[in-house]
């Protein structure tokens, strides 16, 4: 059915694991967050929490698994995760929005 | 600036106010950062897109990035965008639009725009309810739903969005949630290659007036709802329509070629050049 | 279009088309309906190969969106309805005053209210394309009384627009769109054809909604660099959507500003022997040409009658009937309505001299005799 | 004939009611350069009903563009003889098609059978409107025979020229014998007896 | 209903509901929007519980189609919109006006043009309200400045519709709409309930547009027997469409007549203390409240101020104002527009008096030192 | 007088003009047989009946018949119809349009109908253009054919009005043609009986605007085309989509059970009874 | 699909002939008939045929088989015809619209 | 007090303004029997942004309904303050939410903690507007504390009347103790000291 170039598909096909070492970098900024939470609730590592006013802080960096799922989810464009090179990242998105019931047919 | 966020930055307008006018965990802004990613992608010039809108939360959408804008009249944003289209065939016509303001008072443009197959991408936000408003019911409110004109439960029929595109004779349709939204803007991304009209239905949530009324909790639990609610239409296609009532069927529901508007067009002003020389 | 000299018998509608042409419009999108069709069908033939476009859209309010959009998109445009149509392009007619958008509509008036009587002539919506969208708002509107009118008024019509960045309303009725005279068009160089002023500053420097002098900003096509916001919110000078009392109260000064400020300008009358006059028909459309009849048959009876024939019809033409306060005794405003204009004649006359109307809305034109009549009742 | 000349053409709906009044309005306004005005009403309901156009020609520019008291008054059915005769100019001239108008108004009237000569001589009732042009062209002088049919070629569809210039000259020659009993008539001062001799247009 | 008295704060938008539903409104058909969308919401509330209808429609074009429908089928009904709703409602309203069916719009205004300000108050619809469809035409519209009067105003206004079988529009301005003030509703049983008059003859004499003497013919409910033909055409007494002169004039005539005649009773005002005022307010809405308290601290400062109020807006209340010629030295005519009902008082005025206009358009509302400000400019 | 015509004339308007309005040989008068003879076979009292219709030559219909008639707005009769069905519900509520005036300028509100599923009729006649403004193309004008707007060829896409209507949302749907007037009264006899939204697309001729323009011959020869090429929709589901191109699938589209809105609001109205009363 | 009651169903199951002699009675009413020729042109037998005017007129009633289609396609109601019971009629209709290809769902 | 009384609640979007003033007009309307007219006004954009209402009491009919110079101004952020705080009347009072209202434009305010008050109490943010009530039936003599809880109790969702009932008992009490330190701080003439006793709300 598709004809159009889809011209995210061949950086999907790169893929791999990096080293466990390298950390994220978490942005989280707070004149543009309107704590609504997302962020959090669907990170798949847990790595971040809610502070008592319902803003986002980062708990645990280590188990960030840099998906970038917080960032794409964001209302406000108010987190962002610095990750390793983007190949690597969007096969991570990929496994993970499988695993929640969604072939992703788009790309 | 990390990459993503660069990305969007390079979209947002630097002289509107931030953050934007919608509730805390609002589904748009989702389907800002989606739609962004996939005009990034297709690589269109600023210059040559137009984001058309009507009216209602989802419609304050293209006030943010730094396109022609164009916010128009509650229902009748794709007939503003037709004339842009059809007068500069060469600009990127996306139009956005809430379920009310595309299947109510905005219904027929809809589907002629879809049956004339006017080269453009109409993305519509579908959160079941009128929300800037105030929760009032729209035509894809389901039955038995409340909302604050139908607080003893809903009694109609809603429309299926993209089941009323595909009959209308849309060349592309497809359906994505913002939950999902990486899938959504590789759909959007298809849709704006697709030569002709195409649709994109996202699903979202309007948790500050549908969530409340009906009691489903927070942005986050409505979004978990999406989460589980999602079936791609390769899996639905083979499950009985009874198991799907409640569902949302996503991906590309249709996509085959048509005769476009404006290239059919040209050939009239070729057949009308040659009988005025005769 | 090539240069030539066309000897032709049209319909008033069909001038119309060929003013519009003239004017440089090259987008039409409309919606049939009597007794303004052979206006579409017109557009139809003609447009495409000039390179325009023509679209049937499913409505009138479609219509009207569309030649908003593809004014925006640099090309002039126009629509044209009667009655029923006009109503539904109420909203999005105000949409183009917000936003400043030039373009063109054109009813050809027939009798009223509702569907009413489609095939018959009436000037009914008179006070409609002043005050038919809601919210105050500034508007021009033309009228014709001959098919060389109908190509000249439809040509200063997109001048206007384009000048002042307003929709321009031309409103003629079921007699001059269907009635046939001699027209001669010759593509003469010396028509004066106005193009919107388009920004000459850089995009980094424009500014949208700019109160400027003459208080109408230059205005940047789609696709040409220039990117900006466009809303029927009340807007700032940027066109983002405000609430401030500092920028929607000049925002709405300027709006009626840029009109009333070239009021003069935009008074567009014809005098008829109306130095002398010390009885003026005040006349527009194919009224106006009973009017001139009639006039002509009391001066030969002696009687010092004048015709000042509207061709603006908003904003009214006070300038012009105000030189003729002095020396008029009585005001004749013979109209197909039940008093329309008259309103704004008595308005303006402050009492001074006599108004008197003549009102017909039986479907018929008002004839001279009829206007002879009461010219004779008052002198 | 003054300086306004008024023209009132009437009969049913498939008559070609309309394009002969733009015919005749081009014969006079395009080839014989003078100032015409056209218009015409519609009847209340779009389709069928009676129909009507009107050319008011003058010297000078036109003003009112309706007739107020026809000089000419066409008419092709006998409801609209009845229903526009009274609004005749009482110096004016009634012209009607016998074929349909057998209670004549007025005796003064030039008969002449347009749509039974289109059907016999033509076998085409389309061209009585053409036939009954020939005839004005040749019963008045507000236009000319030569602007006529210039006007009437310029209008008609390719490859009926022909049909048509006959149809003008039947019509002339139809107007040339009706003239000859009018004139008689006329000398008489009593009404035409029912003429058998138009039968054999 | 049970008996019983409420005291309520409520804003003036619950109170059009609450006269509506006590007016006898059994149908609405509505479409969201701000600021009239708590009317639509309350109707949705409360009518099914009293066997009534409510439904929201795909537009507000649809929706005045349906509450025309209901309408015909016996049901007093009503709908609610703002300005972009209401320019949407002008084709069908014009066929309401036409086919002569009773409706109630309310208009609760917002900031105009186009979209706008929508949460702002204004009064930019008057003119629309009287002029907003095509072709000549008759109507009424109220006003209200008070939650008391948007209880009062909506049961005059279905009274006034009953009565005389016409569309009636109540224009009130969001401020008043969106205002609590405190009301005392004990379903009074002295509060007039207008019916339409229903045919007394048998179906085979019924004649639905015979020009009675009052000029409203009798009007009967789809489903009792009646059977006659209803167009938006020029109709005869019949019902069916017609040409005809000797029936379009007479049609017509009945159409302005069966207003004009009663105008005096459809004009409503309140006289403030007007009797020995040389300076006249004339207002309504909330400038109304407005002028009210200038008036006061005019009198405080023992200028003879005085406020005709209006409730009436359309017809002009010309005889109300014409009282008060002989004594008025100078009107003020405050309005959130740029001048609307001022052109009638000007028009009305004749020279005679001074017309002195008080215009604010930047979404705020006019303050009682504006308008003492006025009064002592001209004192 | 022999008894179909005895039937005709008890329907008929005694004091309005007769022959009609329309054209000689015109499919608006085949239709309106149809119906009163499908009106006449449900035994409905003429005293229930509401007739309403927009503007256009098909909607001309009612005035000729001595129901309740309602001539409305162009494209708006449903609007009012909504209106008379539900402020009394006992009404038997028909609407007749074209196909512009159905689905041009009046598309919203049929989609819309459909969907609310309120319980009324609705007959389309359609007849592939604006009749009554002089055969200007209307949303059902085939690509290619001419219109007095598309004198060079038209170059949309056809709405298929009924499979609209079922997209929509409509419980009954059938297609005949004026060709087929008995089975045409059929299919209106079953639209009329059914509980809910039904309709029934009435395929027509109009020889005089779309015929003359397209060469396609006298009010016989355009009947001659319906009788050749109307299919059943039961061979017509047997048959490859090529093969319909140009047909016209005649019968029953759909005929099903769904929630029927005044019955919906009955409950309305008691749910918000017990809710007062608490 | 369907389940309403058709009530002419009954109806159309009464067939069979009748006697050839029995002629119908065919009227056209001049003062409605438009002359548009749909009743000549579709009778089944040829019976009509239309004067030089257009107007019809019967040319051979003995051929008539009163199958109505005439008067109910007439779009003026201007042509009646007088036939024998319902019954017989309605069967005669269904055949014949049926050779022209049409499967009468509706009856 | 004078005949009239103007009060205006301002805030931001979600501190419940509106819901605010409609309490305080019922109280003083329908239970204390004045005159009442509420009104509020909202930001251009639909959603958040910031929030005003105003009450005017008054003994007789009330013509201007809106609040031209606030005889009370309760701001519940320090937007709010900075903005309305020039409208108020020079002799009235002004209240502020002191958990968010940090710079003060008058020495004289009245400042309580509503939302500290509320978290920490109550654990509930949303009561904070209802504490403001009780605190302004303390300073005020607008209102009654009787019609006051009559009022609140008659909106509040039902099984919350305890609840609420404590907020407006913590209202006043921090009411009581904020017109202490004011008269203090009034016979001092001088602004008040930050108080860190307020933190043991
Ligand atoms: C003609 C007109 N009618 C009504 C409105 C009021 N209005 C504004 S937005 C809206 C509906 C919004 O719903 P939707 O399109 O679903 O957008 P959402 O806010 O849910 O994103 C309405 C009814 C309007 N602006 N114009
Ligand atoms: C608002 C409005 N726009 C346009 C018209 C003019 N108009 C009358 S009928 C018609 C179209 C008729 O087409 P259709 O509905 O197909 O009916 P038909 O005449 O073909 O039966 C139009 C455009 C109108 N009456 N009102
Ligand atoms: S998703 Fe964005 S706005 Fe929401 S809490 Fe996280 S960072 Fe803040
Ligand atoms: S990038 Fe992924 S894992 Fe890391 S914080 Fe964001 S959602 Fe969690
Ligand atoms: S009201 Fe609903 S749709 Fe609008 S911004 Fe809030 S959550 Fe989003
Ligand atoms: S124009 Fe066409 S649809 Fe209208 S009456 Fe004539 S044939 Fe019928
Ligand atoms: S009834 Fe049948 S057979 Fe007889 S004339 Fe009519 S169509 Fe012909
Ligand atoms: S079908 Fe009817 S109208 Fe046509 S010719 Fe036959 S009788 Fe006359
Ligand atoms: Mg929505
Ligand atoms: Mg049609």
């Amino acid at each position: 059915m598709e004809k159009e170039k889809s011209p995210s598909k061949g950086a999907a096909s790169a893929g791999g694991g990096e080293p466990k070492a390298e950390l994220a970098k978490i942005d989280i900024f707070r004149a543009w967050c309107k704590a609504c939470g997302i962020c959090a609730a669907f990170c798949p590592t847990k790595v971040l929490a809610r502070d008592e006013g319902g803003y986002p802080y980062v708990q645990d960096l280590e188990k960030c698994i840099k998906c970038g799922l917080c960032e794409i989810r964001c209302p406000d464009f108010a987190i962002t995760v610095e990750t390793i090179g983007k190949g690597k990242r969007r096969a991570r998105e990929k496994r993970e929005e499988t695993t929640q019931g969604i072939a992703d047919s788009g790309q | 600036m990390p990459e993503v966020t660069k990305l969007i930055h390079k979209y947002l307008r630097h002289d509107k106010k931030f953050p934007h006018v919608w509730c805390p965990g609002c589904g748009i802004g989702i389907l800002l950062g989606a739609l962004i990613r996939a005009i990034d992608r297709v690589g269109y010039d600023k210059n040559e897109i137009v984001l058309v809108s009507g009216i209602g939360c989802s419609s304050r959408l293209p006030v943010y990035v730094d396109f022609h804008t164009l916010h128009t009249t509650h229902g009748r944003a794709l007939t503003f965008a037709t004339g842009v289209k059809l007068a500069n065939p060469k600009l990127k016509v996306i139009v956005v639009m809430g379920d009310g303001d595309a299947m109510a008072i905005g219904g027929n443009h809809f589907i002629h725009a879809a049956r004339r197959n006017i080269g453009m991408t109409t993305i519509i936000l579908n959160n079941n309810i009128y929300g800037m408003t105030g929760g009032q019911y729209s035509p894809t409110t389901p039955h038995g739903m409340k909302a604050s004109t139908a607080i003893y439960g809903h009694i109609e029929q809603a429309f299926k969005i993209s089941e009323m595109a595909v009959a209308a004779g849309a060349a592309f349709v497809a359906r994505g949630t913002v939950f999902h939204a990486k899938q959504l803007d590789g759909l959007i991304e298809q849709a704006l290659v697709k030569s002709g009209f195409s649709v994109v239905e996202a699903m979202a949530h309007c948790h500050t007036q549908y969530g409340r009324q009906n009691r489903l909790g927070s942005a986050v639990e409505m979004l978990e709802a999406q989460r589980d609610n999602a079936i791609p239409v390769e899996k639905a296609s083979k499950m009985a329509p009874e198991a799907l009532v409640g569902k949302i069927v996503t991906g590309v529901l249709v996509n085959k070629e048509l005769l476009v508007y404006e290239e059919e067009y040209e050939k009239v002003r070729e057949r009308a050049g040659l009988m005025m020389e005769k | 279009m090539k240069k030539q000299r066309k000897v032709l018998l049209i319909q008033g509608n069909e001038a119309v088309v060929e003013g519009a042409l003239r004017a440089g419009c090259r987008f039409f999108a409309g919606y049939p309906i009597t007794p303004a069709t052979e206006i579409s069908e017109g557009m139809s033939v003609k447009l495409p190969a000039l390179g325009g476009t023509y679209i049937q859209m499913e409505d009138e309010i479609a219509s009207m969106g569309a030649i908003i959009g593809a004014s925006l998109a640099g090309v002039k445009s126009m629509t044209a309805t009667s009655g029923p149509g006009f109503s539904l392009m109420q909203e999005n007619l105000g949409y183009a005053v917000m936003a400043e958008v030039p373009c063109v509509v054109v009813n050809v008036m027939r009798g009223g209210p509702s569907t009413g009587l489609p095939t018959f002539p009436s000037q009914g919506d008179v006070m409609q394309a002043r005050w038919g969208t809601h919210g105050d708002h500034p508007i021009i509107v033309l009228s014709a009384s001959t098919v060389r009118e109908c190509y000249d008024h439809t040509i200063a019509a997109f001048n206007l627009s384009e000048r002042f960045r307003i929709p321009v309303i031309l409103l003629i009725d079921e007699v001059v769109g269907h009635m046939r005279e001699k027209v001669i068009l010759d593509d003469e160089d010396h028509v004066e054809i106005i193009n919107r002023t388009r920004p000459s500053v850089p995009p980094e420097w424009y500014i949208p909604y700019e109160d400027t002098p003459m208080g109408v900003p230059p205005m940047a096509d789609f696709g040409t660099g220039y990117r900006y916001n466009i809303t029927g919110l009340t807007h700032d000078v940027r066109g983002f959507p405000t609430a401030r009392i500092d920028e929607i109260g000049p925002f709405n000064e300027r709006m009626i500003r840029k009109i009333s400020k070239y009021r003069a300008e935009i008074s567009l009358t014809e005098h008829f022997l109306t130095e002398d006059a010390e009885i003026t028909i005040i006349a527009y459309g194919c009224v106006a040409r009973s009017a001139k009849r009639a006039v002509l048959q009391a001066r030969e009876q002696g009687i010092p009658a004048g015709l000042l024939k509207l061709t603006t019809l908003w904003p009214f033409v006070r300038g012009e009937m105000e030189k003729l306060l002095p020396s008029t005794r009585v005001f004749i405003v013979p109209e197909m309505n039940m008093g329309q204009i008259s309103r704004e004649v008595k308005r303006v006359n402050r009492g001074i001299a006599r108004v008197v109307t003549l009102n017909k809305v039986d479907g018929t034109i008002i004839m001279p005799q009829e206007i002879l009549q009461k010219i004779k009742e008052v002198a | 004939m003054g300086s306004r000349y008024e023209i009132r053409l009437s009969g049913s709906g498939g008559q070609g009611i309309i394009l002969m009044a733009i015919i005749l309005a081009e014969a006079i306004g395009i080839y014989d350069g003078k100032c015409v005005a056209q218009t015409q009403s519609y009847g209340p309901e779009a389709r069928g009903g009676s129909s009507k156009a009107e050319v008011v020609v003058s010297d000078l520019e036109i003003d009112y563009p309706k007739a107020v008291k026809p000089d000419l008054l066409l008419a092709m059915n006998q409801k609209s003889c009845n229903e526009y005769f009274r609004d005749l100019n009482p110096g004016g001239m009634l012209i009607v098609d016998s074929t349909f108008v057998t209670q004549l108004p007025t005796p003064k009237a030039f008969q002449i059978p347009f749509t039974r000569i289109a059907r016999e001589k033509f076998q085409r009732e389309v061209v009585a409107n053409i036939i009954a042009l020939g005839a004005i062209s040749h019963l008045t002088e507000v236009v000319s025979a030569k602007a006529m049919e210039k006007a009437v070629l310029a209008r008609v569809p390719k490859g009926t020229e022909q049909l048509n210039r006959n149809a003008l000259k039947a019509g002339i020659q139809a107007a040339r014998k009706a003239k000859k009993q009018w004139l008689h008539a006329q000398a008489k001062e009593s009404p035409l007896p029912p003429d058998e001799d138009q039968e054999e247009y």
